[in-house]
């Protein structure tokens, strides 16, 4: 049951993917693209974790953390030059 | 003693530490340590020949690993002529350099002795994967000095550079991850075992790897058609970096005859022999026309950059022939090309520095101040490069043809011969251009920066390294043929590294 | 204690998230957590001109109980519009003046409207007065803001004095 | 009791990723960026929140205790909404008009 | 597996390399960092691929090949990363440097004068 | 003795040369004393040479190429080192009254004592490339000899013109020697001329003979390189007179009689030398008339004369090498003081110009008494050393072999070349020392200086001596010289004056008649002075120089268009030539298995070919790019993650956020779009050759990771625990294993930091967009950036310390540091920033590698090779025993550079200020 469930969310999440990579490609402002590639990144940790799960293996734990952590890192910056111009100011 | 081989990498990777802690606005002390390395090296690299003279090579293997789980160094005679040219080098263009461009650019000792470091580590290294990271640290301190203190057209010709040694290394990564997946080895030696056990059904994807290898090393070398971007390049480098980046190209030569003698040499099996029939053809089209660039050369800077790039040339056509003769001789010339050519730099420098509006320009009439010291000097320096007796010049490219086979000696020579020609006459014309006529307004008094001490001694210190070459050719001659014999015959080197066991005892 | 803790709860934090990565309790660690803990704020002291003092942990329970569980509404009301037809959504900006002053406030204000139902903050206006926020289907501006204010401004107004 | 619980991993994982499909599935379908940005911010809450949960009560289950994604719940909390923000701000920032007035009472250079 | 990731670095060799050739700065740089992208991932390949079975050791296994992957090759990548980074990073200041001095951010320091001859 | 004999006009070269210009005086006494010694040493090994064993002295110099400095001293040699000495003791003496104030005396005469000695080496040297050697250097030292007065562009051009040929004939001399080399396996000339035979039967001996004649006729100006000499006369007189008449030129036949053993005797060494010999010696005569130039007179007959002795060699008989030793020597004094005349003429009229001279025989009478006597000789008028050796000329051109046209042919020549030799000399007298004029000069022509005038009489004085007592004079000479050429087979000859009414006799006053009918024949024919000659050898020369410059320097603009983009795309084509190459013979076997493809490993394919090809899609809008790149980098991550390779994921991951930073922070200086590319043509171009190059590298990959392979990596997985004890193998290998390739990577790291420090230090840029306005605060994503950096520095400690197990380490974690810095620096502003964090980075990125550099260092001290690593139990009360690997304290070097490496770009990046006096785009 476990099984399937995790198989299931997984394709879930692999479904959200790809919808998140549609709206990346087709913008269309840039913002758009940002938040996709910002989503993206989230569901990244999501799938993640349920790899980590179904493997029964922390390896992916790190790069989850990382991600979770840091991943907003790209869109502040990206956003912050969609803004400003310059990012650092 | 032991450690011997990693100092000529620990020793500027020291001197460039202790040059980041100690501030920038010190420049004596900057100077200091910089010269202090540079004469280091020379010191040690000069012990490694001699006690590569006796035929062995000397296998470092650090971390203690055997050398294909860990990284081995290796100091062969191949090892330490590079080594030595590069600090009998590296030595002169600082001295210059500290006659005040180092004050301009920022970082420059630092970046100096990395420059070093990664020279000499790639001299040294054995394996092919730590090669490129040498590799990337001399090319990244190059990146620097080239732009350290740059403005203008010198930056334009800085970014082609960086960019296209960046897409070089990249191919090389490219070559050395097909080599692992092909032979799952990275050390030289062990490389060369598996290639020459390699079935002959496997050899085509392996040999297409050693292309992509051979295309980057000729990158680096300026073989035609991939040295476009030389000639300009070294051009606009600061005089003391152009100097010492006449060594650069040397390197990419040193990497062909180290890879395609051991890994791709005569025991290599159905890879025997790879590379020298492309590079007979392509050094001898290359020296065609670097040489043709040199007549046609606009400024003295430029004539410099063909002339280092007609030597890299020179040294593909021994190459090209392969044999330990050939090998020896293209080794002498190596050490020759090296030191007068970063001298011509430094003189370029100093010629278009001593005019008065014209620079550099050998289209434009100028006047020029101490005439006689630097028509003398670039007297000596020409009369050297273009190999006319009795220079050092002379006894590489006399060397080189007498060890041309008879087969080949119906095309290449004509070539030498009169590449050498052409040489002499672009290098007679400019010399008549710079020292024989005047023209133009004259500056006013002051306008010129006086000659410097450390940048005309650092001159002439080069220049006489090129006469010392000449006067005791008969060791040095004796020693590069040594060097080149042991190369055709790769098996002691094999040996030697695959053979050094890891000492025993507490660690880990 | 002030000079070797100034910001506590953020001691706590390092403490705890020093635990969680861990994932032991070895004394060992333990004790370099703590370590940390003292440490780590001092380090992030340099780029921190003010930190956040917390008061009232009880109404800040509450808040934090009370936002998880609109989350979850959140995601169920966003979830249904988005499934929903497009056309029916009645989107919309509304500015919501500010009572609360402290920057910690006005961040955690920001990050509950965003994470809760059909808003997201967007903008804060140069003087720290008012909150642009978006609403994913707006019918009554007024409620919606007086929504807010009571449900999470008043609480952090009390968390964050 | 074990089944219970399996069913309530099984539940979370389910439900997280429905959430999380869902927001992207309006990040694909919504017509302007902001409405587009209600999704994603939720998604990386109750989305991500809930398969972090339904993974650690798991792996409680398998005698791997560890409560180490909470971490990861922490961190996108903190993160997301300034996520959000910053490209609410980046959205008002690149297309003039989709910019509502100034704040009442003050001046419209705000 | 095997085939698909060929393709995939394949496909980044070519978008790289198109990039790579083209007239401006920036374009080159994402072409570099696209290579980059095909050369970590095929120096990576090269140790063959193997799904969860990193190459973190663990009493339960014995520490062989056939329980982990080849490590060699992801320490190879992972100094190829570095460095790729860090001349990309010195790339980038070179050619805004450039485009600052010679106000023009083609590689060649000027804009075409006539059309280029491809 | 002999090495004393060579140093002597070096040393003294180069003493004379440091002498400043005023000191002229002592400048000539030393050079007078170079040659003067010379004779004395020379004399004292006098009767050695004439014993016939010679003089020799051996010093190794460079053996592995064959090259000592071997030195001979034989009859031959020492007839030419004493011309060499002896002209060159009486050009010294002379130069020093010639040169006027202006010119610069030590560096004249050191000059002329380098060429001296450079000659004095040739003919000395026992060893043929030695011999090379100082042959090219007679043509570098005559280089600045005929340069010397560089004010003038004749001077320049023929210094050049003279280089250039004679360098090239040097050239091939060295062909010729290596090849004489390889035929007698020696370049000693004792061997070399010892294997006559031997060398004659060789196949190479066409090739060696043909090498060895270029550069003899080069040099000595033969038929079609004669017409450098006449150029070469812009030097100052002494120049000429003793280059041209004793030393330069003969250089040329002295190495033909000095190779005359090893190489005469063929048929083709007959046609070749002979044939070229007497075209020269009828061309230069025949141009020597109509030259108006006293020295361009000269010149051409110098060039008739050598063709002679050339012819001389050429025939090869006994006789004929002995009448040509014999003109050498003629022709060097008889010319030697006809160059010294017409410099005084020159010195005392101002002009050379036989237009305006004549009459001069009034003034300078006895000046002009002993050039009449020098032309005369050079006429080859009885009683003069021009008449005997012309005669023996006469008699072996009788007694040519070979073809009949040939015989015909080089009797005819001798005549006639008499003929005009005759009516050249008239023309020299007659022109200049009688009929009307001075006209046009402006000065008084009077007697030069005493001193000057004893070198001409010196020489004329011997023109007399050996034309009429030869056997007294000459005969003990070229008897020893003869022996040096010929050996034992040297003829019996006689040298009396008088041979009775014979054919050669005949043909001598045949001449001397024509001579004088030819010259009043032309002058009364045609109008002498309005000839106007023109050197078409000289024309065709410099059109060709100038022409091969300019298609040079087409050809190179052609080649160097200056254009990254070919640069590029050649390196690409060369790549793909040579990885394509070896599979035109085989195939590329795709023979392995592949393994089947998980599902979730299609969504990241799927989202990397996707987002890849966007990329370049919407690579000129290049803000979209860099974010749909973010997703191609999301995906490699990924891969690497399916794949089993955690450390590369997040490493990948965070140098992704940085890269992105960096890149936005450039953008602000690059214009947002690529300006669209002209040429449709060379994007399709491109796009072909991307597709070749993905095309091949996915083919070779796919081939390759489908075999099995048997790797090192095995080894390393089973010793890392054990040996580098961790068990995260990846970091193990990468701070013990190949620690070393980590120092050098961190080196890079810190390198470029430093290089974007100094890049961007002091520029001043103006951005390509600016917002108005005072910055935002985005107090809202501040706040929480900040209570997020401790947070980050635990996880980054946490990487950093578990790194040696489990996936981290310092460079992830030196990243995990510097990432949410480099937040606080976007959202606080760079400022802020650096009132706070004011680190020295660089001193940080010098600490990392210090502490990098000293762990590796720390295994000598137990005795072990650099980078061994040691790991101990150290305990610690409460805590237990911890490990304490060496590799940890590298790890924090590698931290350390990591975290002030990229702070240090990405605060540089944003430190980056407008320029001062702002001026728009
Ligand atoms: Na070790
Ligand atoms: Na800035």
């Amino acid at each position: 049951m476990i099984q399937t469930s995790l198989n299931i969310a997984m394709g879930a999440f692999a479904l959200a993917m790809v919808l998140n990579l549609y709206r990346l490609l087709r913008g269309p402002g840039i913002p758009d693209r940002i938040l996709a590639l910002d989503t993206l990144y989230v569901n990244t940790i999501a799938l993640l974790v349920l790899a980590g799960l179904r493997d029964t293996s922390t390896i992916y734990f790190e790069a989850a953390v990382v991600i979770a952590m840091l991943g907003f890192v790209g869109t502040i910056v990206l956003s912050k030059f969609v803004i400003r111009g310059d990012i650092v100011e | 003693m032991a450690h011997l081989p990693i100092l000529p990498v620990l020793l500027p990777l020291l001197a460039a530490i202790v040059l980041l802690l100690v501030p920038t606005r010190r420049i004596a002390v900057h100077r200091f340590i910089g010269l202090l390395s540079c004469a280091g090296l020379v010191a040690v690299a000069a012990t490694l020949a001699l006690q590569a003279d006796d035929g062995g090579t000397r296998v470092y293997l650090v971390g203690n690993w055997a050398a294909e789980l860990g990284i081995a160094l290796a100091a062969d005679r191949l090892s330490a002529i590079m080594l030595l040219a590069t600090s009998l080098l590296a030595l002169p263009c600082l001295w210059f350099a500290t006659g005040g461009w180092d004050r301009r650019a920022l970082h420059f000792h630092v970046l100096f002795q990395f420059q070093l470091m990664g020279l000499n580590g790639a001299f040294l290294t054995a394996d092919l994967f730590n090669l490129f990271v040498f590799f990337e640290v001399l090319l990244i301190a190059s990146y620097g000095l080239l732009l350290s203190g740059a403005r203008g057209a010198r930056v334009r010709s800085g970014l082609q550079y960086v960019a296209f040694n960046i897409t070089a290394s990249t191919l090389y990564l490219f070559a050395v991850g097909y080599i692992y997946g092909l032979t799952g080895a990275l050390n030289m030696a062990e490389v060369a075992v598996r290639v020459a056990a390699m079935p002959a059904a496997e050899a085509a994807p392996l040999k297409a790897a050693a292309g992509l290898l051979l295309v980057v090393f000729c990158a680096k070398a300026a073989l035609l058609p991939l040295y476009f971007w030389l000639p300009e390049t070294y051009a606009r480098s600061p005089a003391a970096v152009a100097a010492l980046f006449a060594v650069m190209t040397k390197l990419g030569v040193y990497t062909v005859l180290r890879v395609f003698t051991l890994v791709f040499g005569a025991d290599a099996g159905e890879l025997a022999n790879l590379a020298w029939p492309w590079l007979l053809p392509l050094g001898t089209a290359t020296l065609v026309l670097a040489t043709l660039g040199a007549l046609a050369a606009p400024s003295i800077r430029l004539l410099a950059a063909y002339l280092v790039l007609g030597s890299a040339a020179t040294l593909f056509i021994a190459l090209g022939l392969a044999s330990a003769e050939a090998l020896g001789a293209g080794l002498y010339y190596l050490l020759h090309s090296t030191l007068v050519g970063g001298a011509m730099f430094l003189l370029a420098d100093l010629i278009r520095r001593n005019r008065d509006n014209a620079g550099d320009s050998l289209r434009k009439l100028d006047h020029m101040k101490h005439r006689t010291l630097l028509g003398l000097m670039f007297f000596v320096a020409a009369v050297s490069v273009a190999g006319l007796p009795p220079l050092s010049g002379f006894v590489g490219k006399f060397s080189l043809l007498a060890a041309v086979p008879d087969a080949q000696a119906g095309w290449i020579w004509p070539v030498i011969l009169g590449t050498s020609l052409m040489v002499l006459v672009a290098l007679a014309s400019a010399a008549s251009q710079l020292f024989w006529r005047e023209g133009g307004e004259p500056a006013p008094p002051g306008a010129i920066p006086r000659l410097r001490v450390q940048e005309v001694g650092a001159t002439l210190v080069l220049l006489a390294m090129g006469v010392l070459l000449s006067l005791f050719g008969g060791p040095v001659l004796r020693y590069t043929q040594d060097a080149g014999a042991q190369l055709v015959a790769p098996a002691a080197y094999i040996d030697a590294v695959r053979g050094a066991l890891p000492k025993p005892g507490v660690a880990p | 204690m002030k000079r070797w803790l100034p910001a506590p709860l953020l001691s706590v934090a390092v403490f705890v998230v020093w635990l969680l990565l861990v994932a032991t309790t070895d004394l060992a660690h333990v004790l370099l957590a703590a370590v940390l803990a003292v440490f780590l704020p001092l380090v992030a002291q340099r780029l921190r001109e003010d930190t956040a003092h917390m008061r009232r942990p009880g109404v800040a329970a509450r808040l934090v109980v009370v936002v998880l569980w609109d989350i979850v509404l959140s995601n169920i009301e966003v979830a249904r519009r988005i499934l929903g037809r497009e056309s029916k959504m009645r989107p919309g900006f509304v500015w919501i003046p500010l009572d609360i002053t402290n920057r910690h406030g006005i961040s955690a204000l920001a990050g509950i409207i965003t994470m809760t139902p059909g808003t997201v903050s967007s903008e804060l206006s140069p003087d720290q007065r008012h909150l642009l926020v978006h609403f994913l289907h707006l019918e009554d501006a007024d409620a919606a803001i007086a929504q807010i204010k009571t449900r999470y401004e008043a609480p952090l107004r009390e968390v964050f004095p | 009791m074990n089944f219970a619980l399996e069913l309530l991993v099984c539940f979370l994982l389910l439900a997280g990723s429905a959430f999380a499909l869902v927001a992207s599935w309006g990040l694909a379908k919504l017509g302007d960026i902001f409405k587009r940005l209600h999704g994603p911010t939720k998604a990386s809450t109750l989305g991500v929140g809930g398969v972090l949960l339904g993974a650690m009560l798991w792996q409680a289950m398998q005698g791997t205790p560890s409560l180490r994604e909470l971490l990861i719940t922490l961190f996108l909390f903190m993160t997301a909404p300034v996520s959000a923000y910053l490209v609410a701000r980046a959205a008002l920032a690149s297309d003039a008009s989709l910019r509502p007035g100034p704040p009442p009472g003050q001046d419209g250079d705000a | 597996m095997e085939l698909a990731l060929s393709i995939f670095i394949g496909t980044l060799v070519a978008s790289g390399v198109y990039l790579l050739l083209r007239a401006r700065s920036f374009d080159i740089i994402l072409g570099l960092t696209l290579l980059s992208y095909a050369v970590n991932l095929l120096i990576f390949s090269m140790g063959r691929l193997a799904v969860a079975k990193p190459p973190i050791l663990d009493k339960a296994l014995d520490p062989t090949l056939a329980n982990h992957s080849d490590p060699l090759p992801q320490a190879l990548v992972l100094t190829a990363i570095v460095i790729a980074f860090a001349m990309t990073a010195v790339l980038l200041v070179t050619a805004v440097r450039s485009r600052s001095d010679s106000r023009s951010d083609h590689v060649d320091g000027s804009e075409p004068r006539r059309e280029d001859r491809p | 003795m002999l090495g004393l004999l060579l140093a002597i006009p070096f040393v003294l070269a180069l003493v004379v040369g440091m002498l400043p210009d005023r000191q002229r005086r002592p400048a000539a006494w030393l050079a007078g004393l170079a040659p003067v010694a010379g004779l004395v040493l020379l004399a004292l090994m006098t009767p050695d040479v004439m014993s016939g064993e010679g003089v020799r002295s051996l010093l190794p110099w460079i053996p592995a190429m064959g090259l000592d400095l071997s030195l001979r001293l034989d009859g031959l040699a020492w007839m030419f080192a004493g011309l060499v000495l002896g002209i060159g003791a009486l050009i010294v003496l002379y130069a020093s009254y010639y040169l006027d104030a202006n010119d610069s005396m030590p560096r004249f005469l050191a000059f002329l004592l380098l060429f001296m000695g450079a000659m004095l080496g040739m003919v000395i040297a026992g060893n043929l490339v030695l011999l090379a050697v100082f042959w090219e250097l007679t043509s570098i030292s005559s280089f600045l000899l005929i340069g010397f007065w560089n004010h003038r562009q004749d001077a320049r051009d023929g210094a050049r013109m003279a280089l250039a040929i004679t360098g090239a004939g040097g050239l091939a001399l060295l062909g010729g020697v290596i090849l004489l080399g390889r035929i007698t396996g020696s370049y000693e000339l004792d061997v070399v001329l010892a294997s006559g035979p031997q060398i004659l039967a060789s196949p190479l001996y066409p090739y060696a003979l043909v090498l060895v004649l270029l550069a003899v006729f080069t040099k000595s100006a033969q038929f079609p390189f004669q017409f450098w000499l006449p150029h070469a006369m812009a030097a100052p007189t002494p120049v000429s007179a003793y280059l041209h008449s004793a030393t330069m030129v003969k250089a040329g036949v002295f190495l033909l009689a000095r190779l005359h053993p090893a190489l005469a005797g063929s048929d083709l060494f007959f046609y070749l030398v002979s044939g070229v010999g007497a075209i020269t010696l009828l061309v230069g005569a025949w141009h020597a008339i109509f030259q108006h130039d006293l020295k361009g007179l000269l010149a051409y007959s110098t060039i008739s004369h050598l063709g002679l002795i050339t012819l001389l060699f050429g025939l090869s008989t006994p006789m004929a090498v002995v009448a040509g030793l014999f003109h050498i020597l003629n022709h060097a004094t008889f010319k030697a003081s006809l160059f010294m005349a017409a410099g005084i003429i020159d010195h005392e009229t101002g002009t050379r110009d036989m237009r305006r001279l004549g009459g001069l025989l009034r003034v300078l009478p006895y000046t002009g008494i002993l050039a009449i006597i020098a032309s005369l000789a050079m006429a080859g008028v009885p009683l003069l050393n021009g008449f005997l050796s012309k005669e023996m000329f006469f008699t072996e051109a009788l007694e040519v072999r070979g073809h009949m046209f040939m015989r015909w042919g080089i009797a005819g020549a001798a005549v006639l070349a008499g003929a005009f030799g005759v009516a050249y000399s008239l023309r020299f007298v007659h022109d200049t020392f009688f009929g009307d004029g001075p006209v046009r000069i402006d000065r008084t022509p009077h007697e030069p200086p005493r001193f000057m005038r004893i070198p001409v009489e010196i020489l004329v004085i011997l023109c007399l001596a050996v034309g009429i007592a030869p056997a007294l004079t000459i005969a003990p000479v070229l008897q020893a010289a003869a022996q040096g050429v010929l050996g034992d087979n040297v003829p019996y000859y006689s040298l009396s004056i008088w041979h009775g009414f014979n054919t050669p006799f005949m043909m001598s006053l045949a001449g001397l008649a024509a001579g004088i009918a030819l010259y009043f024949g032309i002058r009364r024919l045609i109008d002498l002075y309005g000839v106007s000659y023109d050197s078409r050898g000289r024309r065709l020369y410099e059109w060709k120089v100038a022409e091969a410059v300019r298609l040079a320097g087409k050809l190179t603009a052609r080649l160097e268009n200056g254009s990254l983009q070919r640069y590029l795309v050649l390196m690409v084509l060369s790549a793909l030539a040579l990885g394509i190459v070896p599979f035109l013979s085989s195939d590329l076997v795709f023979s392995g298995r592949s393994q089947p493809m998980p599902p979730l490993a299609w969504l990241v394919w799927g989202i990397g070919m996707v987002a890849t090809v966007a990329t370049v899609v919407l690579h000129r809008r290049r803000l979209l790019a860099l974010v749909v790149m973010g997703a191609v980098g999301l995906a490699v991550s990924l891969a690497f993650v399916l794949l089993s390779a955690p450390d590369l994921a997040l490493t990948q991951l965070l140098v992704e956020m940085v890269t992105i930073a960096l890149m936005l922070l450039s953008l602000n200086y690059l214009p947002a779009e690529s300006a669209p590319e002209p040429s449709r043509l060379r994007r399709w171009r491109d796009a072909v050759i991307a597709l070749a190059a993905g095309g091949g590298v996915a083919a070779l990959a796919y081939a390759i990771i489908t075999r099995p392979l048997d790797t090192v990596a095995s080894q390393i997985l089973a010793l890392s625990l054990p040996e580098g004890g961790g068990s995260n193998v990846v970091n193990v290998i990468l701070v013990d294993f190949r620690g070393f390739d980590t120092l050098g990577e961190i080196a890079v790291f810190g390198i470029a930091g430093l290089v974007v420090h100094a890049m961007l230090r002091r520029a001043r840029m103006l951005p390509e967009r600016r917002v108005e306005g005072s910055p935002d605060p985005l107090v809202i994503p501040n706040t929480v950036a900040r209570l997020l950096l401790p947070l980050a520095l635990a996880v980054s400690l946490y990487l950093f310390l578990r790194g040696h197990n489990l996936p981290g380490g310092g460079f992830i974690a030196g990243l995990v540091l510097a990432v949410p810095v480099l937040l606080q620096y976007v959202l606080s502003g760079n400022e802020y920033m650096e009132q706070r964090l004011g680190f020295d980075y660089p001193r940080v990125i010098g600490l990392g590698l210090l502490l990098a550099l000293l762990t590796g260092v720390g295994s000598w001290v137990l005795g072990y090779p650099y980078m061994t690593s040691h790991t101990d139990y150290v305990a610690v009360p409460l805590l237990g025993k911890l490990p304490m690997a060496s590799a940890l304290v590298f790890d924090i070097g590698v931290y350390l550079v990591v975290a002030a490496g990229s702070l240090l770009m990405l605060g540089m990046m944003a430190a980056v200020r407008p320029p001062l006096h702002g001026g728009a785009r």
